[in-house]
């Protein structure tokens, strides 16, 4: 069956290791902090300033000056830092961040992302989207493996306006968990529970690569 | 220590005129200067382009400005959640230039700190590199991008002191040290005005002399976009 | 929070290996990694480039390095006060990279920001700008420097955390919050070691993001090379 | 009669103005804040990291972290504020400070200045002293007229390697006060007491502008 917004919030928690910077994107990528497991320490990054989001505030604790990239009140945990949005970008470009998690319309087989436009939609911007790519060494894409018409997302060439090339390493939809490869191609590691290669391979619209027998996830 | 202390909001963006540029501290609607905007509205100074990573929403923040059309043009990296907005830029009235936010605030940065110019990762391969310069340097590509600066900054802070040296609070601060130093004339407004010397000096996070006017400001709203809670 | 703490300076630096490029803080002998450099005497690791403002005196700071033939070069905006310095620059065994301290500053941190090059008026036309690219902006010309980064970087704060975050104390700030951003591995020596939380997250001025080890160092010598009082 | 350095810190006092930021460079300009009248509210900064120098501790206030850019122990006035050399320097080159004071061996006649390098000697670098005559719209220069051996520091070109390219507005020497013309040319201000402009003239190598009267400089 194909996975849910939380089995892939899951899944994707598994590549976290431990002493991991993190950023985590608006949508999916933000649901993964709750399933990172309590032994591993981590430290979420907030864009707009912040290293260390803790959990969501009690109603008594609100506090409009504290908020996360997605404008949701916050808290932080012990040992947070705050900072100004150069600093906080500079940390970003400058490769101190380990894994950046974010969603997508449309990734290519050689990495590239479009995730910010859809021309003859309202253009809201690219936010720190572009800054995140284009700067990341780390970078796993969390979105469904098809769009509601049913339409590929995982495409040779994406056709949507370009967030950044290039740079997606990994990706984890509905269906499966796939690796970039560097000469291109979406290489499958791992198919979600009760999915097969061919139902993969049919929504899969760019170079899939299949190597070997490709096992299950394994989601609690 | 000079004296920065000017007394209201009305005073300190009077003479902003027709068609400045302007620089608007905050995130979203965290830390923005609401005194000053609600200042701007009762000049009704026009022809207005703000540098602003947000918009606002309808009715808050920029937003207001929006609705009186004083705003000719919006340079930001994020523009959602305001109706009036799409309505404007659809129509034409308003123009935007869509930054990516690390992007922006180096520039901002750069712009306070005499850089002129300076590359960037961001935006290679994609719309924002339409005519810019692109050069790679130890295998990366990257653009070049200039620095800002705006004839008024206008920032919010939690503390401040006569000599305008201001401590932000939270993920309020954001833009605005960037922008505060970015202003040929930089107005400050404080929740608390206190005097020079109670601020701890390294505790300070933008010095006074990026700040030529500073107020206590009042009746802050604050607004949230995104109430959450745990129970 | 991640734990950054290690037992003292001799783990710190050990596996610094011979021919690496440091970046040690400071302004003059005031804000060195005092515990860090007297760890490196007793490795006695050879060949290093040592980017630093500063090269220490005769008998003190980064100058004990230079007694013992560890450095191979200096890149440093000033490196007056030290006579056995002279002697080996004279003689050939050192080389040395003098920089615009504006300009060492900036390049380092473009260097821990992820800007690769950008551009700065400081040196234009003058020996600096000796086979560099030139460039006007606005009718004024500017020099394209690069950004700098470092295998280690050995930096000293007042307090520290064991996630690694760092407050300095009065000008022994200087290149420290820079340099810490711009290493690979970042060393921190602190005088005062605190658990996570202890630290007030808005009076941080290094994340402990940039550093990698942090120790509590001892016995600080805290040097002064001009004693000036007064009456 | 020609002035000794305390009179060139006097007249170059006279120059300050309410509300100012100043750099001092080592020397002479260090003198200066001595002088600057305490009607007069100005803040002097200090490129290692310090807005609001204050004046020199008493021997039980000494703190070795707390020093000038000439290494000196300090103090700090009420309203001070302390930062890293990036954001010091960001101050200098964005042009945030109003006025630099500073020391050369020679400047000519288009306000090119020389003071960081002779060849032969040993270097020592130029420290700060590029970025500030780069960065600042408003520099006076501090020095003796002539050298040691009599010879002209006031020059149609200067001899030294550079430090910055056309950056003096104004030289206040031990015998006069003048100012460098956009179109080349120091134009001659004032005298020092006693001095006489063919004293001036013949100490000035470069081309020398003498308008009218020259009044003599008034010094407590």
């Amino acid at each position: 069956m194909a996975l849910d917004k939380i089995g892939i919030a899951k899944r994707i928690a598994q590549e976290v290791q431990d002493g991991m910077y993190i950023n985590l994107g608006i949508g999916i990528p933000t649901l993964v902090a709750n399933y990172i497991p309590d032994a591993l320490d981590v430290v979420l990054q907030s864009e707009n300033g912040l290293l260390g989001i803790g959990q969501f505030p009690t109603e008594e604790k609100v506090d409009a000056d504290l908020i996360n990239a997605g404008k949701q009140t916050i808290t932080m945990r012990d040992g947070s830092v705050l900072f100004d949005s150069a600093e906080s970008f500079a940390m970003i470009r400058g490769g101190h961040v380990d894994l950046t998690i974010l969603g997508a319309m449309e990734v290519s087989e050689n990495g590239d992302i479009s995730n910010w436009k859809i021309p003859g939609k309202m253009v809201k911007g690219m936010g720190g989207a572009m800054d995140l790519v284009a700067s990341a060494e780390n970078i796993i894409v969390a979105m469904q493996h098809t769009s509601r018409n049913g339409e590929s997302k995982l495409l040779k060439e994406c056709s949507l306006p370009i967030t950044g090339l290039r740079c997606v390493k990994k990706i984890v939809t509905n269906l499966a968990v796939l690796e970039v490869q560097q000469a291109g191609g979406f290489k499958l590691l791992e198919r979600a529970p009760g999915i097969t290669v061919d139902e993969i391979r049919e929504a899969t619209a760019g170079k899939l690569i299949i190597e070997g027998d490709i096992p299950e996830m394994k989601i609690d | 220590m000079i004296n920065k202390v000017i007394k209201n909001a009305s005073e300190a963006v009077k003479d902003i005129p027709d068609n400045a540029v302007l620089m608007l501290g905050g995130f979203g609607l965290c830390g923005i200067p609401e005194n000053s905007i609600q200042a701007l509205l009762e000049t009704k100074v026009k022809g207005l382009t703000c540098i602003s990573n947000n918009a606002g929403v309808d009715d808050f923040g920029i937003g207001l400005l929006l609705k009186t059309h004083q705003v000719k043009k919006m340079i930001s990296s994020y523009v959602g959640e305001n109706a009036e907005f799409e309505r404007q830029l659809l129509s034409g009235e308003l123009d935007v230039d869509l930054i990516p936010q690390g992007t922006l605030a180096e520039r901002v940065r750069a712009g306070g700190a005499g850089i002129p110019a300076f590359y960037t990762p961001a935006g290679f391969g994609t719309e924002v590199a339409e005519g810019k310069e692109t050069r790679e340097f130890d295998g990366k590509m990257y653009l070049l991008e200039t620095g800002l600066i705006a004839d008024f900054a206008l920032v919010k802070a939690w503390k401040g002191d006569t000599a305008g040296n201001l401590i932000f609070k939270g993920t309020a601060r954001n833009f605005n040290p960037l922008m505060a130093a970015a202003g040929k004339i930089t107005i400050a407004e404080v929740e608390e005005l206190v005097p020079a010397g109670d601020l701890n000096p390294n505790e300070i996070h933008t010095p006074g002399i990026y700040v030529q006017r500073i107020f206590e400001g009042k009746n802050y709203e604050k607004r949230i976009e995104q109430r959450t809670v745990r129970s």
